[in-house]
């Protein structure tokens, strides 16, 4: 069956989660007091806020990530075709590859790939 | 209500397409900036692809435009967010208006 | 050079973390190896060594006799105070009075099984069982009176 | 011979026999999404018993055997247990992401289950690039976990989304790049179509090397994107309590404990799929006798058989191995796995334009 | 006489089970049963007794087999806290926090002499918390110091049935050789 | 009105709604995840036209791609927890009045053009007809294209790690 | 260097060093004044080289605090025992956790526990007790009657 | 340079570790400040477990003090209680029998490779491998069984006493003595093969938490951390106890101070510790186990000091004695609590990953740190 499944299968998924959790919050009887809402940090209260303008070390991995994502995707369309082009397909995707290849190495030299 | 079809599709893209605008005129924050580009540019591939099933199903050039423009779209989201972040460092601040006084 | 290097490395890498694999894929073969005591079955056939040290006990003889002269050395050595000892004045048959224990407290909740009591009695009158099953609802229950009611000085402990 | 297409196609043309093609596809609609809660169900209290035996025997202990017949129904107990929780959510957190998070987590895992091939002809949607398809989903789920680290107002689960964000998006690219190969060979996308290619040996017989080497690349890099160990940075237990899903509790904690081993099972039926031939039976070269023995097996118990092996290799790893450390965690990929698999690649191509493979 | 009567004359905090009403119906019994064979600990170990806690975890004794395995080190999806050490002033508010943050149900095991009252620190000290109970309402106390693993398990086992009772307590049957 | 009609609206519905929280929300994490939705609802009505295979694309790059890295750098660059500063209500209005304007003109435009009606065999856009004529080198093939973009990524990586790992921030 | 040369080796470079009879190793009484470049030279002179602090703790005689620091070297292996008398209403001597660093620690304990003030110390908060405690509870007088359960 | 990646002036993160979370073996507190997931600071907290057992102890006989400190660092229990018996007989002049002696030093051996065996566990886990703590524990079970067996306890065997040990060897020790250290060679392979040459393993820890030999002296650290390091600290070999001067073992010393060289030194002292008992098992000579002693103890006025070797170093006791039954001061000289305060120098400038890593490596019993 088509397309439709999709839909099917994210109705049925969003039905399962909203039933498992609607049952429990029927059947639980929950206590309340005023810690327990607040963020567990090994049991002891919290310093300073969480979302604040935070670090991440590894963006530029990201960066990199989404280029070769890009070339990914292009590698697919190729991939099914090269045994019916042949050689040809086989050529371009070494220059291809090649070109990257130069895009990589230069993240590495540059120290872009590694941490300190 | 008819079967959907191109102009369907259309109306939808320029409506994709003007909240894209309104977002980039409405927000000073160049990260919502870049996002609302980003909207803009789904529209343009979206369209790309109705004209290309509708109108023009013998060949693939819509695919492939779409396709370049979603390699370009991925190749300029990255250069842009390397110079925001590049400019929070030295400015601390990604504020277009505050940006304003920076010249290249 | 770089390359031989990088695979050699590779190589390495691949065969040390094989190494652990097998290892662990032995033990998920071999179940003989397993060592585990299931406890509440073996519960009939657990034995535990005559020294351990579960619980300070009093034991009596079957005509209800401790050997406790109520001397309080076991008090006096234990560190944490775990025993209290009432003692109290009673008229033996040639009509003297003569010390013995009233009550024996010993609070099970407090004890940490150092064995000094034991080791300090000098009639040996109490000793340490092996049981260890001592989980209440109520740490109230853990306080315990150790010699039996009505149980007396066993003749010819001095 | 009985065999799971069989009843699908029973039951198929039983529908269609009674009612008329809108209602049956309707009725089929319905009997699917029952059919795959089910699984995921089912799925779930397996695996996760299956994990804590399989870890109980590595680590020389009995592991749970009390609850029900050698300890069939802990999970089940485990499951009522979570539902009998209360889920709460913090205050300080972002409400609606916090509550949304987990059903984004579910409805990757449950999409991902579209173009599998649970047996012959047994599958939901043949979809036409169906490898492509998985990859796509599948890179859905970091934002489930994006979204669940981010709401959640807590250290730890910030950290862990960050780490697996990072983790997940780059382990993507030499997932996609290791299954290119048999892309390559079979010179299509769709899972019906790989299998078929493999009716005379699997790829990972008939491709020699190469393929062998992209299988072993696979299985780690979906390693690394299921958040498992030695990759599971995200949930790292001695080091951010319990990564991003510190502040879940009850049901929403349980969404993604299922969502996550289902995952498991997803990427190894993939990898079934694509190196192990799916539903087909083994076959060796020309013994006929073998060869029939083997087709006498339900093509699902195959299929089964493949993906649970698969599953118990990645379990295996987790038993076995130490944590790596975030960096290290990237090295492997940008330095290792990506330019082998690339260079992998191009010897595949090689081969298969020069037919080398049988 | 009403669940409410028996609860209070119930030692410890016992949950009463949703909808259990004067009798415990089927549903309950089911409930109960969950809840008391999927008991996920917190990671919490203070001091000595933490070790044999360890030991209990470990093959020889190993507490997996009745599923308490799945030791958590977030109180948000835990359910039960073996107090497994002393503790200390210091310590306490830490000890209520991971208690508040527990959501329900939720249950205490204080193992050790030092949970229990103290123990070896009762006398002369002046930072040491005598009993958890001042803390948190405990449900099963294990004395001995420490605890010998098969003490643990059978602390465990007997929490397993004080939830199986769902609080009544004519329906606990608890000896040490019958299980 | 047939299924099909349905899930188009839904699609378009999503699309549409996600985007315009996208652009209004001040929760910035929150915008980025909006927007996120929106784009996957227009992968999904890729889906609905049975372009496979440019849905995948989509949802490869933008949801997986795309997305991640905005929300790393919303991380890096802003206080995630506060909500944006609040625009001058002039400012929004008159971009929410041009915008309609445009939106309005564009649209008559739109239904009052005609577009032409295909005749004759259309190429399915599958993905095996798309490789053949991206590698295919003569007359309408698009294997310039295809190693030019490489060249394009290439510029574009380089780029970014130069920038990025500028030691020191530009213009101090 | 044995117990006695290392006596008339610290004896005639600090007349004003005290002896104390009896103990393992040899004992000698500081002076809070001289206290400072008396350890300083401990560590640098080179045929002592007592660069290893293993002990640092402070006794309290009712009439005053004795601060009581064990140095070994790891070079010679000989110990020496140093000792300073300090007023015990107002106790104050110089840190060495600039010398050794292990020093630290040791003295925001003593700090806590006995109320010792160290000249120049980093950071001398507390390390044990709760931040809101008052008094010091090693100090011999120290009575908690809501805690301290007397046997 | 690579520092400037995605810095920014205000990145910085302050997180709580501990006090209860897995990786602090107890109740430690760490306040970590951290850029991104690159340390900047580490700030321990103590005294979550502060039991104030010098202060208990000014209130204990004698006879009785010994038992508290097998509570401080549980996990060599023996090696405490033995050098408050030495600080004992050192004060009072008791004379220990040759059998005790021997009884003694078996016994702290076992203790030490207990010990040892348990922290490779749990070093193990805190890296993220989950099985070797299960199989250290199998060993661990066996020695406990052996010290159950003689000393009626697994963990707090309060077995020195003043002037010996308090009950004699059980029949059997000898025998199963022998039996596990058979076991235990074939099973030290295994660590090996597990997590010794574990790539894994050695990417987490080669290099990582670097501790100097000037700052190791310097912060007094002691036992493996120091030898780590290249200090020579070994009290059984710079001032020998009971046996320590009859039997030969090695000293390992390593200079590399790093997180693996800590490792390879203990897994080093579990080998040399076997082969003590080895040379020991087999001629325990006959006689007392026990010295005759007065019934309550008075040491003479004045200081007493002694000093063991603990599975995590340099285990010291300091008593004023007034000539009391109790002593007047007592200061225990822990191994952790200098161990512990190179925490902060020693990973500055690693991940959080390493953080975790260095302190199972410096093997912290908290109790013992905070007393
Ligand atoms: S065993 Fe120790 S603690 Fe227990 S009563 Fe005897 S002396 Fe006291
Ligand atoms: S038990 Fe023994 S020591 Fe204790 S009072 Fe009785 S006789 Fe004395
Ligand atoms: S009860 Fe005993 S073993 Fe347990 S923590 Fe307290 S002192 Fe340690």
């Amino acid at each position: 069956m088509g397309p439709a499944s999709m839909i099917v299968l994210i109705i049925a998924a969003i039905a399962f989660s909203v039933i498992a959790i609607l049952a429990s919050k029927i059947l639980v009887k929950a206590s309340h007091n005023k810690q327990k809402g607040e963020p567990y940090e090994c049991g002891i209260p919290t310093q300073g806020r969480t979302w604040i303008q935070f670090n991440v070390g590894y963006y530029l991995f990201a960066l990199i990530f989404l280029i070769f994502d890009v070339e990914l995707i292009f590698l697919y369309p190729w991939a099914v075709s090269v045994k019916a082009v042949g050689w040809v397909a086989m050529v371009e995707i070494i220059i291809f590859f090649f070109i990257l290849f130069i895009g990589l190495l230069y993240a590495h030299k540059k120290g872009a790939l590694k941490w300190s | 209500m008819m079967e959907p079809g191109l102009y369907h599709i259309l109306f939808l893209s320029t409506a994709l397409f003007f909240t894209g605008v309104y977002g980039f005129f409405s927000r000073r924050n160049l990260i919502t900036i870049l996002m609302s580009i980003e909207l803009m540019l789904n529209s343009v591939c979206l369209n790309f692809i109705a004209f290309n099933k509708y109108v023009w199903p013998g060949k693939l050039d819509g695919v492939f435009m779409t396709l370049f423009i979603i390699a370009i779209a991925a190749a300029e989201a990255a250069l842009a967010i390397a110079i925001i972040i590049n400019l929070y460092r030295s400015h601390q601040t990604i504020d277009v208006s505050s940006g304003e006084e920076m010249k290249y | 050079m770089f390359l031989k290097d990088y695979i050699s490395e590779v190589y390495g890498a691949v065969k040390s973390l094989l190494t652990g694999m097998r290892r662990t894929g032995y033990y998920f073969t071999h179940h003989k190896e397993i060592i585990t005591e299931q406890y509440p079955d073996n519960r009939a056939t657990l034995v535990l060594p005559e020294r351990f040290r579960g619980e300070v006990v009093m034991p009596h003889t079957e005509s209800n006799e401790h050997r406790c002269t109520g001397c309080t050395a076991c008090e006096l050595a234990c560190p944490n105070g775990t025993i209290k000892i009432i003692t109290k004045f009673d008229i033996n048959a040639d009509g003297k009075k003569k010390k013995a224990i009233d009550t024996f407290i010993y609070h099970l909740e407090l004890c940490t099984m150092c064995n000094l009591c034991i080791q300090a009695c000098p009639t040996d009158a109490i000793k340490m069982a092996q049981s260890f099953e001592h989980s209440v609802f109520d740490r109230s229950k853990l306080t315990k009176v150790l010699n039996k009611p009505g149980s007396k000085l066993e003749e010819g402990v001095e | 011979m009985w065999s799971l297409s069989n009843i699908t196609g029973s039951i198929d043309q039983w529908l269609n026999e009674n009612f008329s093609s809108a209602w049956a596809l309707a009725i089929e609609m319905v009997l699917v999404g029952i059919a795959m809660i089910t699984l995921f169900a089912v799925l779930g209290l397996i695996l996760v018993l299956m994990e804590r035996k399989v870890s109980a025997y590595m680590q020389i202990r009995l592991g749970p055997n009390r609850v029900g017949p050698k300890g069939m129904f802990q999970t089940v107990a485990d499951t009522l247990k979570l539902l009998l929780k209360e889920g709460l959510t913090p205050n300080g957190a972002d409400k609606l992401m916090f509550n949304a998070a987990p059903f984004v987590a579910m409805v990757a895992a449950m999409l991902l289950m579209a173009p599998i091939a649970f047996a012959k002809g047994v599958q939901i949607w043949d979809v036409n690039i169906g490898v492509l398809y998985v990859t796509a989903i599948s890179s859905l789920s970091v934002i489930g976990i994006l979204m669940a680290g981010w709401s959640s107002n807590n250290k730890y689960s910030l950290l862990g989304a960050m780490r697996s964000g990072a983790q997940i998006v780059s382990y993507e690219l030499s997932a996609g790049l290791a299954l290119l190969p048999i892309v390559v060979l079979t010179g299509d996308l769709s899972v019906s179509e790989i299998i078929a290619s493999q009716s005379n040996g699997w790829w990972i017989f008939k491709g020699h090397i190469p393929v062998v080497i992209s299988f072993v690349i696979f299985i780690i890099a979906v390693t690394a994107e299921t958040n498992r160990a030695p990759f599971d940075l995200a949930e790292a237990e001695s080091e951010l309590t319990a990564g991003f899903h510190t502040e879940y509790s009850g049901m929403k904690f349980a969404l993604f404990f299922l969502a996550e081993y289902v995952n498991v099972f997803i990427v190894c039926a993939i990898a079934a799929t694509l190196f192990l031939g799916g539903w087909m039976p083994l076959h060796i070269g020309n013994w006929e006798g073998f060869n029939h023995i083997m087709d006498f097996i339900p093509s699902s118990i195959w299929f089964m058989a493949k993906t649970f092996f698969l599953i118990f290799l990645i379990m295996w790893f987790r038993w076995t191995f130490p944590r790596l450390r975030v960096d290290q965690l990237l090295n492997l990929e940008w330095k290792y796995l990506l330019p082998i698999s690339m260079v992998n690649l191009l010897v595949v191509t090689a081969m298969a334009i020069l037919k080398w493979h049988f | 006489m009403t669940a409410g009567q028996e609860k209070i004359s119930f030692p410890g905090q016992v949950h009463e089970a949703p909808g259990g009403g004067i009798l415990t119906t089927a549903l309950d019994d089911v409930i109960n049963w969950a809840r008391s064979n999927s008991l996920w600990p917190l990671v919490f170990g203070t001091s000595c007794c933490a070790i044999e806690m360890m030991s209990t975890a470990a093959p020889k004794y190993d507490w997996s087999r009745f599923g308490f395995e799945v030791a958590r080190a977030t109180p948000r999806q835990a359910d039960v806290i073996i107090i497994a050490g002393t503790i200390v002033n210091k310590m306490a508010p830490v000890l209520k926090r991971l208690y508040d943050q527990m959501p329900d149900p939720k249950y205490v095991v204080a193992m050790g002499a030092c949970a229990t009252s103290g123990g070896p620190f009762f006398y002369n000290t002046y930072s040491v918390v005598k009993g958890a109970d001042h803390v948190i309402p405990v449900d099963v106390y294990i004395a001995g110091c420490p605890p010998r693993p098969e003490a643990l398990l059978h602390a465990l086992l007997t929490l397993q049935e004080k939830i199986r009772a769902g609080g009544k307590r004519e329906r606990i049957n608890i000896d040490g050789n019958k299980f | 009105m047939s299924g099909s009609t349905i899930i188009f609206y839904l699609l378009a519905l999503i699309t549409l709604g996600s985007a315009m929280l996208a652009v209004s929300s001040r929760q910035i994490f929150r915008s980025a995840i909006f927007l996120l939705f929106s784009l996957i609802g227009i992968a999904g009505l890729y889906f609905w036209l049975q372009y496979e295979f440019i849905a995948a694309v989509q949802i490869v790059v933008y949801a997986g791609g795309i997305t991640v890295l905005i929300i790393f750098s919303i991380f890096l660059t802003a206080k995630s927890g506060e909500s944006l500063p609040k625009q001058k209500p002039a400012r929004l209005i008159f971009s929410a009045l041009s915008v309609f304007c445009g939106a309005a003109l564009v649209m008559l435009q739109i239904a009052g053009h005609s577009f032409p009606v295909f005749s004759g065999d259309a190429i399915l856009p599958t993905v095996g007809n798309i490789g053949k004529q991206m590698l295919s080198t003569e007359q309408g093939g698009y294997a310039l294209p295809f190693e030019v973009i490489s060249m394009l990524l290439l510029a574009a990586m380089i780029g970014c790690i130069v920038i990025a790992m500028r030691s020191k921030p530009l213009l101090k | 260097m044995t117990r006695e040369e290392l006596k008339t080796a610290l004896l005639t470079k600090f007349p004003d060093l005290v002896e104390e009879e009896g103990g393992e190793w040899l004992n000698l009484f500081s002076t809070p004044d001289s206290w400072k470049q008396t350890v300083h030279f401990l560590r640098t002179d080179s045929t002592l080289l007592f660069d290893y602090l293993f002990c640092l703790t402070c006794v309290d005689w009712k009439t005053h605090l004795t601060m009581v620091y064990h140095f070994t070297s790891t070079t010679f292996r000989h110990i020496l025992v140093m000792k300073v008398k300090l007023d015990r209403n107002a106790p104050v001597i110089e840190t060495v956790c600039d010398i050794w660093k292990t020093a630290e620690f040791h003295e925001r304990e003593v700090f806590e526990l006995f109320g010792v003030h160290f000249n120049n110390h980093p950071d001398l908060r507390k390390l044990i007790l709760p931040d809101d405690w008052v008094g010091f509870p090693l100090r011999k007088d120290y009575e908690d009657a809501v805690n301290m359960i007397k046997l | 340079m690579v520092e400037e990646i995605g810095t920014t002036e205000t990145g910085d993160l302050i997180i709580n570790v501990g006090p209860q979370h897995p990786a602090t073996h107890g109740v430690l507190h760490l306040i970590i400040t951290m850029n991104g997931e690159t340390i900047k600071k580490v700030e321990p907290h103590l005294g979550y477990i502060h039991r104030s057992i010098e202060k208990m102890c000014e209130s204990l006989t004698y006879r009785q003090f010994i038992y508290v400190t097998s509570r401080m660092d549980y996990l060599s229990s023996h090696i405490n209680n033995h050098g408050c018996a030495l600080l004992v007989e050192k004060a009072m002049q008791i004379e220990v029998p040759a059998r005790a002696q021997y009884i003694r030093v078996l016994m702290d051996e076992l203790t030490r490779v207990a010990s040892h065996v348990l922290w490779w566990g749990a070093l193990a886990m805190d890296v993220g491998a989950l099985t070797p703590f299960f199989h250290a524990f199998r060993e661990r079970e066996m020695i406990n069984d052996i010290m159950e067996e003689t000393c009626g306890a697994r963990l707090t065997m309060n077995y020195m006493v003043p002037g010996g040990v308090m009950f004699d060897i059980h029949p059997n020790f000898q025998q199963r003595v022998k039996q596990f250290i058979t076991d235990f060679r074939s099973k030290i392979d295994e660590y090996d093969e597990l997590v010794t040459y574990n790539t894994i393993f050695k990417a987490r820890t080669v290099g990582v938490g670097v501790l100097s030999k000037e700052d190791a002296i310097s912060f007094g650290c002691s036992g493996p951390v120091a030898r780590a390091s290249g200090v020579s600290c070994d009290i059984r070999k710079l001032y020998p106890y009971e046996v320590y001067s009859q039997v030969n073992f090695k000293e390992p010393i390593l200079t590399e101070g790093d997180t693996y060289a800590r490792y390879l030194v203990r897994m080093y002292e579990m080998k040399e510790s076997i082969s003590i008992i080895e040379q020991l098992i087999d001629n325990i000579p006959e006689g007392e186990f026990q010295a005759k002693t007065k019934a309550v103890l008075k040491p003479p006025k004045g200081e007493y000091y002694s000093r063991v070797e603990t599975a995590r170093g340099d285990f010291g006791v300091y008593v004023v004695s007034e000539g009391a039954t109790t002593p007047y001061r007592i200061k225990f000289r822990s191994p952790g609590f200098s161990n512990l305060s190179t925490l902060d120098q020693i990973s500055r400038g690693q991940k959080i990953g390493d953080l975790v890593a260095i302190m199972g490596s410096l093997d912290l019993v908290i109790p013992d740190i905070d007393r």
